[in-house]
């Protein structure tokens, strides 16, 4: 940075010009002031969601997994579509903070800790699912190989399911620390700028001491690094094992080699449809538009439209290679996907995944927030749609003409599924309200980026 | 598996309905005890753990937080009582299975009991008649034992009295009757019960009464045109033994029609491919597709009126009498063809409840030759058929006031009879009405006095069950609620002393002891007849002659019937239900249909082209409307129906019954007409309006069709003639990745089926239910496709849907040996036994259902909610060797395990290797075509190996490379 | 243990890394230096000795690796060998997945873990904070007042931009 | 370093307070050394040990079915009509078995109902002793539970008679899950 020279080509990542203080104030001092009415609001409706949705899930956990739609054909639907939805958005954030690090991506900066945050609660929400889709979820602990009385009776290392556990716990642990150390230096300024006695304690306790001596931050940098080395592979493990739960089975439409990468891809797609949706409305709700910029959305868009673009190659090549394979069932199961009664489903699925992000090849609807915020709306829903698709039309008509069955869900499914977005939404408020929302130390360590010496 | 005989004494008092809990297994209310299981016959309260077992779930739930509990050692292990017998009984060791010889409607069969409790239901092999052969009512009647809604006593215009009391108030009131002058009625059903009938003659005579069979669906028309034919009033035998053309108009002979477990025995054996004999054919000429029909080899789809024509067809070309018909020329000349070639060998059976149809069909029978080869009318005194034309006149009778008292034994015209209404109000000018129902029905509501009747299973009989064989009925248990045999009752009316047991040995030892041989004394004969529980004896009935007559005035009686406009309303039984008697049993209710594949309903069938004109879809609800009558029920189209041909089944509508059949459907008896002589089936006639309402019918199968994969492989006869391999060429190419790790030695338990015996009739599921505790899920939960049936049979339309042919498919856990399901169970719940066996682990399961749905067969069953088992009556009928699953575990089929574990022990203990055929499944037990082979495939000599063997064997979905150990043979039809 | 430092207070992190620069030049050992944000090039002009997180990364990774493919093996053909759907008691590739994850869960938590013990770092701890804005907006140089001539390092060290440099006794250890 | 020690000392109780919660976890549903009182004072000491009587006079099934049984009330009296008749304990049975109100043991030895046990599979085909499993009951005043009774100890068994894998399938197929669990 000691260099004079600035290309003109370069961005501006913060748009204004701040000093180190201003950015700590813009960004830490909400922390300080009292909620806004925007933000109560927003909250009370989260929470008042994620209370329904928790009562919805006592009952059916208390009642049976009766009280979901499913049958003696479909044994899966909603509940792990939902599951599937969240830990593909739940990429977004890990993929932003280790795969950017590692590309050495400055403009991470700016949505990074928000992105991390939103993983780690979609990871979160995912979780409920394999938990409550269980009949006797309280018996769940028998997936860990633990010593016991039984003989030892071990867990079958063979089940996808297994993989997951493993996986997802893996992949929200290491998350959560990752996201934990990047938080450190931002709460000990939290500790240090404030006032008020009792943030100083918790933020104290919550910032473990650090002092920001170089010694340490020589050894944060490598830790970061080191992370994100291990969580780039984790990231594209998660959703190849989450693929493998239907990959390594025996069911037309699941049964398929090309689901690792489709599945990452998708991922990634939705993973970041889901931030910019969070990350447009939290610059407005918060005025950040200073740190997360147009350019970032922009940016994202780019990487929305090639997701997009490859999660619609992976769609074509199912249907070329199940017309290719000469297989009659697995023919049947990708006609029955595009024609049978499930068709509405992969329409949608289509047109909002395949088509809605080519709009983004222009620029001017790139920088367009609101049109982007719809776009990115649809995504997420066509990507819902997508496990919707793959999962229960694949399930609903199988091997034997006999079984052949439809499924719809019921109340308390979709409140369930609801709820999720109650859990989510409030966690998210949650954390901009008691967190630093942007990396502080990190932006202003992009300050000086497109910006000449002073 | 050994016999005993009764123990009268079998316990020092019944429990009379004061049950207990925790005496059947259950994964999360784990309790079972050996004496607590006994305690229903011993004196005594017994509250055993109800204190423990909340603390037990309390902890459940708590969970791990509780765990520092122990720390204070202030949990207390909950205490189980262990309550012995009182008394000494050599017979009854707990944990070990009684079998009892015994017959439910006819058909001769074992019942198991363990620790005095019948649980189960299998054929009697030693009948030379039924030879094993037993249907799906005889295994649900087990539980129509422990229905909670039987009543408790006697009663007296609906007040609960004594016995004694009941007695002395009935006799006198008789007494009156039989003075008034008036007439004294005794309505039975049609009986061939021996013993029952000399009891019942000596009544007649004690009262001066008339005795009158009641069917609700009778064969009267056959009785009747037997008289007329050959001065016999018999029902006709058949023996499909012998028959290599067996021509069906509209005859459910396998289903329904007849003794359906003997014919379907029968009928298999015929039905052998590879047989020297060579297969029968099998035509089939019917407006409605019936489980019959859905097996011919050619079936026609025709009206009532059509149906008749060819009948008369057939009677101009092979004896020139009568008008001869005038359509369907072909289908005469093809039945005229195949019976001339085939004279003395065939058969030509009908339902048809005209008398002068069956006329006829007699006479078309004799001018082939087919009595006494084929056919037998055989006289007998120790049978009683239903008369419809003497209840007609009975109910006439009734309504002028010139009858005095009236005894109903197991009928309940109220509800069967044609006219209902007509027969209530009739009812009620009759003073003294004495009802026998076990619970409360139609009939017994307008009853002054009823004399509660024991169950079969508490009743001592005997009966008829072909012309020459005769079947025990005893008591298997002791009346489990204050009722008694009607026989006492009537024993107890005429002031005879002494039980019915005593009456009934007497009478063997009278009339039947003389006519055996090889017994010392009458004892002797009785005790091994009893132990067997079948004995076969000469003289029980006498041929009658079959002399020649002249057919053309019957002939031109048929051509004269009117049928009125609009469409027919046929009405038909379905196989588990029947006429409704049983309609209390839940196992009935759910078990599918094996066409419509329709569970706890009736429903308006209509035909594809009639639904398409009308724009009718299955569930839409309809209104049929005949002359006098009409129902609203929903819709079903159903491909093999007549255009013109609606049908409701019977047995639905009971409006006074227990909770089970109360309002299911509604009641079709009514569209039963009184014409020319006797009860008309399909008389009415009527218009089909839509209602504009929707309700689901809770089928089990919705697809029909098999879209065109290799699921259920077929052939004709005549192209297995030249190659066995016909229909079966195609074999996958098997590619392992691994190389095989496992060894298969010792006994590798396999299992076939053969799609050529299997008729669909559905025994099996019943038994598969009552052998491995399976849950009823109810009208709603089978509408959410979610039975728990661990067998099903899968039916497939195929062709034409007006006249389509039809496949069945038992489909069960195929026991892969590279199952896709246990891959995939993070909790091993689910892995591969050394034997060869998928294994499901109850107690291990989370609930995951992956399992399921990896599932190619889909035949994985997953318990969605605590199903009900409230009912602490109906819980006696649980196998004790098996768990009851709750909520959130995943069941499929196990292969019986307990049996095979049981077989294995009993031959260990007994210290000699297992013998083919030492296990059988409870499904193989109760198949009466014997289609079901099971065995250890490592037996090189046993049936399993040489059904593995046989060039019709294939396995379904071979090409996924599972590699099932259920295979399948193929389908021939003989064409 | 309280000690005397020379503290000097930058508001730049350009003029803290040339003052650094300097300083380190005149073979003079600086304690530590405070900053709100990683500054480029600081660590090594200090001269601090490389990490070594990434060997710790290793060792861990390494090691749940080998525990978690040799218990996968253990269990399924020593301990309860198992059929399940005929796959072979020693099936590699259904191993994989878990033992990839172990060793990601392993060797990022071990690496956090030594990276809290190697700097002391845990909750509830309560560090000396020489000026609440070093975490905020200054630059904070700590140098042990006996390595060094005070005066003469106060000159150097307001050539460089300082904006303030005192001795103060404090405990820089926690 | 007195902090180290301090946070020594907490890693260690916390330690052992987690290792002493989960070996009385396990222990939860195991009833080890449950030694209820009886309605009546029967002693197997008396009748197994001194007197020798075999244990399948009374406990008949044991060599027949699935259950060794509480021999009937009445089978007491065999002796006892003519032994001991004046002593409380006997004319609580003789009581009993003249009201018809039965004695109410208390279960000792209880497996849960998902897990099929069958005496005459280990009584009559593997010929073992009844003190395999119950103990010396020979010496036993009031009857104990002595072993664990749990899944572990079952499979540590037939591990032992090799009937458990990896060791052998073909002996007794004694590991299948389904030997047990139907």
């Amino acid at each position: 940075m000691s260099d004079a020279h600035v290309s003109k080509f370069r961005q501006k990542l913060i748009t204004e010009d701040r000093s180190y203080k201003q950015i700590s104030e813009d960004i830490l001092d909400t922390l300080e002031a009292p909620p806004t009415k925007g933000w109560f609001i927003g909250f009370s409706l989260s929470a008042l969601v994620l209370t329904i949705g928790t009562i919805v899930i006592l009952y059916q956990v208390t009642t049976g997994i009766g009280t979901w739609g499913l049958n003696k054909t479909i044994g899966w639907s909603w509940d792990i579509t939902n599951f599937v939805f969240w830990v593909g958005i739940g990429h977004a954030g890990t993929l932003i903070s280790a795969i950017l690090l590692i590309f050495r991506q400055r403009w991470r900066t700016g949505i990074n800790r928000a992105a991390e945050a939103m993983t780690i609660f979609a990871v979160a929400c995912a979780g409920i699912f394999p938990l409550i889709h269980a009949g006797r979820p309280w018996l769940l602990y028998w997936v860990f190989p633990y010593p016991n009385t039984r003989g030892s009776l071990w867990v079958n290392f063979h089940s996808p399911l297994l993989w997951d556990v493993v996986a997802i716990s893996t992949y929200l642990t290491v998350s959560l620390v990752f996201w934990y150390m990047g938080l450190l230096p931002d709460l000990a300024s939290v500790r240090d700028r404030t006032k008020s006695k009792m943030r100083k304690f918790i933020y104290g306790i919550a910032s473990f001491g650090w002092n920001g001596s170089t010694k340490t931050w020589h050894h944060f940098e490598v830790l970061s690094l080191i992370l994100a080395g291990l969580a780039t592979p984790l990231v594209l493990s998660v959703h190849t094992i989450v693929s493998f739960d239907f990959a390594t089975s025996v069911i037309p439409g699941w049964h398929t080699t090309i689901f690792p990468p489709y599945f990452v891809a998708g991922a990634i797609f939705s993973g970041f449809a889901m931030v910019c949706t969070l990350m447009i409305l939290t610059r407005k709700i918060m005025n950040w538009e200073n740190y997360i910029t147009v350019g970032h959305i922009d940016a994202m868009c780019k990487v929305i439209t090639l997701t997009g673009t490859l999660v619609g190659l992976a769609y074509g090549t199912e249907f070329f290679i199940a017309w290719y394979s000469g297989n009659e069932y697995e023919q049947y199961a990708f006609i029955n996907r595009a024609t049978g009664p499930y068709w509405w489903a992969y329409w949608s699925m289509i047109s909002c995944n395949v088509i809605s992000p080519q709009f983004f090849w222009f620029k001017k609807l790139r920088r367009n927030m609101t049109f982007v915020f719809i776009i990115s709306i649809f995504v997420n829903i066509g990507m819902w749609f997508e496990r919707f698709v793959i999962i229960t039309t694949s399930l609903h008509r199988d091997y034997l003409p006999s079984s052949w069955a439809m499924y719809s869900p019921t109340w308390v499914e979709i409140w369930t599924f609801i709820g999720t977005f109650g859990l989510f939404f409030t966690l998210f408020f949650l954390f901009i309200r008691f967190l630093p929302g942007i990396a502080v130390a990190e932006v202003k360590s992009v300050y000086r980026y497109a910006r000449e010496n002073k | 598996m050994s016999k005993f005989e009764k123990n009268d004494n079998c316990g020092t008092s019944c429990g009379c309905g004061s049950q207990t809990e925790g005496y059947w297994q259950d994964v999360e209310n784990k309790v079972l005890d050996p004496q607590a299981v006994s305690k229903e016959f011993q004196d005594g309260e017994f509250d055993s753990f109800s204190v423990e077992k909340s603390r037990r779930s309390f902890l459940k739930i708590m969970g791990f937080s509780v765990t520092a509990l122990p720390l204070t050692g202030c949990i207390k292990i909950p205490v189980k009582k262990a309550i012995p017998y009182l008394h000494k009984n050599d017979t009854v060791i707990p944990g070990v299975a009684n079998w009892y010889a015994s017959t439910f409607k006819g058909v001769p069969l074992l019942v198991k009991t363990r620790e005095s409790r019948p649980i189960k239901i299998e054929g009697n092999d030693k009948s030379m008649t039924t030879m094993g052969g037993v249907g799906s009512q005889q295994q649900a009647s087990v539980l129509s034992l422990y229905d909670s809604n039987r009543l408790n006593g006697p009663t007296i215009s609906g007040a609960e009295v004594e016995w004694a009391e009941f007695d002395q108030k009935l006799k006198e009131d008789l007494k009156a009757a039989k003075e008034s002058g008036k007439e004294v009625l005794i309505i039975t059903p049609s009986i061939s019960s021996p013993s029952e009938i000399t009891l019942i003659k000596e009544f007649t005579k004690a009262y001066g009464a008339k005795h009158i069979a009641f069917d609700g669906t009778s064969d009267y028309s056959q009785v009747k045109a037997n008289e007329i034919s050959f001065n016999a009033k018999a029902k006709n035998s058949y023996d499909f033994t012998k028959a290599n053309v067996i021509v069906s108009f509209g005859a459910d002979f396998l289903g329904t029609w007849g003794n359906s477990s003997t014919n379907t025995k029968q009928y298999v054996s015929r039905r052998d491919p590879s047989s020297s004999e060579g297969m029968s054919r099998h035509i089939q000429i019917e407006p409605v597709m019936s489980l019959t029909g859905s097996n011919a080899d050619y079936r026609h789809t025709k009206s009532l009126k059509d149906s008749r024509d060819i009948i008369l067809g057939v009677l101009k070309s092979l004896t020139g009498e009568g008008p001869g018909n005038t359509s369907n020329n072909d289908i005469v000349s093809g039945i005229v063809k195949e019976l001339k070639a085939n004279k003395g060998k065939s058969l030509v059976i009908s339902n048809d409840s005209d008398i002068n149809v069956q006329v006829v069909i007699n006479k078309i029978n004799q001018a082939v030759g087919n009595y006494n080869s084929t056919i037998s009318v055989m006289k007998s005194d120790y049978k009683i058929c239903a008369d419809d034309m003497a209840f007609e006149q009975a109910v006439n009778s009734m309504n002028d006031g010139n009858v005095a008292a009236a005894l109903f034994v197991d009928v309940n015209p109220a509800y069967s009879f044609h006219n209902s209404k007509k027969f209530e109000s009739a009812v009620k000018k009759v003073s003294t009405v004495v009802s026998f129902a076990l619970s409360n029905d139609e009939t017994s509501v307008l009853a002054k006095y009823n004399a509660t009747a024991n169950h079969t299973f508490e009743t001592w009989s005997d009966s008829l069950v072909s012309d020459s064989e005769l079947s025990f009925t005893q008591p298997v248990i002791q009346p489990l609620f204050g009722s008694r045999m009607y026989t006492e009752t009537l024993m107890s009316l005429m002031g005879k002393s002494g039980s019915f047991h005593d009456y009934m040995k007497s009478f063997w030892s009278k009339d039947f002891y003389p006519k055996s041989s090889g017994f010392a004394t009458a004892t002797d004969f009785w005790n091994k007849s009893l132990h067997d529980g079948v004995v076969s004896l000469d003289g029980l009935s006498k041929a009658a002659s079959i002399s020649s007559m002249n057919a053309s005035s019957y002939a031109k009686k048929v051509a004269s019937i009117e049928y009125s406009s609009g469409l027919n309303i046929v009405t038909y039984q379905k196989t588990a239900i029947m006429d409704g008697d049983m309609a209390n049993n839940p196992w009935l209710q759910e078990l599918p249909d094996p066409i419509t594949k329709a569970t706890w309903d009736n429903y308006v069938m209509v035909s594809p082209m009639y639904a398409k004109e009308n724009s009718i879809k299955t569930g839409d609800v309809v209104t049929l409307k005949s002359k006098d009558h009409s129902v609203t029920l929903p819709a079903i189209v159903q491909p093999g129906t007549e255009k013109n041909t609606v049908a409701v089944a019977v047995g639905y509508g009971r409006k006074v019954a227990g909770k089970v059949a109360r309002n299911l459907g509604e009641n079709a008896f009514a569209f039963y007409t009184y014409n020319r002589g006797a009860t008309q089936t399909a008389d009415s006639f009527g218009t089909l309006a839509k209602t504009g309402k929707f309700k689901g019918l809770a089928q089990t199968q919705t697809h029909h069709s098999m879209e065109g994969r290799d699921i259920v492989r077929e052939t004709t006869f005549a192209d297995y003639s030249k190659n066995p391999k016909a229909g079966n060429e195609k074999k996958a190419k098997l590619v392992n990745i691994y190389p095989p790790d496992h060894k298969k030695d010792g006994h590798q338990w396999a299992m076939a089926i053969d799609l050529t015996k299997c008729t669909g009739c559905s025994s099996c599921i019943i038994s598969c239910n009552a052998e491995n505790n399976v849950s009823v899920v109810g009208r709603q939960e089978v509408a959410n496709r979610r039975e728990m049936h661990w067998l099903r049979i899968d039916r497939y339309y195929k062709g034409d849907e007006n006249q389509p042919e039809v496949m069945h498919m038992p489909m069960l856990c195929q026991h892969c040996e590279n199952a896709p399901c246990e891959n995939v169970c993070p909790v091993m719940a689910t892995v591969h036994s050394s034997d060869g066996i998928n294994q499901q682990v109850y107690n291990r399961c989370v609930g995951t259902r992956y399992c399921a749905n990896n599932c190619p067969y889909k035949v994985r069953r997953f318990n969605w909610f605590n199903y009900d088992r409230s009912d602490k009556l109906a819980n006696m009928v649980l196998n004790p060797d098996v768990s009851t699953r709750t909520r959130g575990i995943m069941e499929k089929c196990s292969m019986c395990i307990q049996r095979i574990q049981e077989g294995k022990l009993q031959a260990k203990r007994e210290r000699r290797d297992l013998k083919d055929g030492d296990i059988k499944l409870a499904c193989q037990q109760s198949c009466p075509g014997d289609g079901i082979v099971f065995g250890d495939m490592n037996d090189k000599d046993s049936k399993i190996a040489a059904f593995l063997g046989s060039d019709r064997n294939y396995t379904v979905l071979e090409e996924l490379n599972v590699r099932p150990r259920v295979s399948y043979l193929t389908k021939v039809r003989n064409k | 243990m309280k000690k005397d430092y020379v503290i000097a207070t930058f508001e730049c992190d350009e003029k803290v890394l040339h003052a650094t620069e300097k300083v380190v030049a005149k073979n003079i050992d600086i304690y530590d230096i405070y900053t709100p944000f990683p500054v480029h090039g600081l660590d090594e002009a200090m001269g601090i000795k490389r990490s070594i997180l990434p060997y710790v990364t290793l060792l861990a990774g390494l090691t749940g690796m080998i525990l978690a493919f040799s218990f996968q093996m253990w269990v399924f053909n020593i301990s309860w060998p198992v059929n399940f759907g005929g796959k072979p008691f020693m099936s590699v590739p259904s191993f994989l997945p878990i033992t990839f994850e172990f060793t990601v869960l392993l060797g990022a938590h071990t690496t956090v873990a030594a990276f809290l013990a190697i700097n002391k770092l845990f909750p509830g701890k309560q560090p000396t904070i020489i000026d609440p804005a070093q975490t905020e907006d200054k630059f904070i140089m700590a140098i042990d007042k006996e390595k060094a001539n005070v005066d003469d390092l106060t000159n150097l060290l307001k050539e460089q931009g300082a904006v303030q440099v005192e001795v103060q006794n404090l405990d820089l250890s926690i | 370093m007195k902090k180290l020690f301090g946070a020594l000392v907490a890693l260690v109780a916390f330690g052992a307070f987690g290792a002493f919660v989960v070996t009385q976890a396990r222990q939860i549903g195991f009833n080890q050394g449950y030694q209820p009182d009886q309605p009546i004072a029967f002693s197997h000491a008396k009748h197994a040990g001194d007197l020798k009587i075999d244990c399948k006079y009374c406990h008949f099934g044991a060599d027949k079915g699935r259950h060794a049984g509480v021999p009937p009330t009445e089978l007491c009296l065999n002796c006892h009509a003519k032994v001991k008749t004046n002593s409380p304990e006997i004319k609580k049975i003789q009581k009993a078995v003249d009201s018809g109100e039965n004695i109410q043991w208390v279960k000792v030895n209880h497996f849960p109902d998902f897990a099929y046990f069958n005496h005459s599979q280990h009584v009559n085909v593997a010929g073992f002793d009844c003190q395999k499993c119950h103990g010396d009951i020979q010496t036993m005043d009031v009857v104990k539970q002595e072993k664990k009774l749990n899944m572990g100890w079952c499979i540590e068994c037939h591990r032992g008679n090799e009937i458990a894998p990896p060791e052998d399938h073909k002996r007794a197929a004694g590991g299948d899950c389904s030997k047990c669990h139907y």
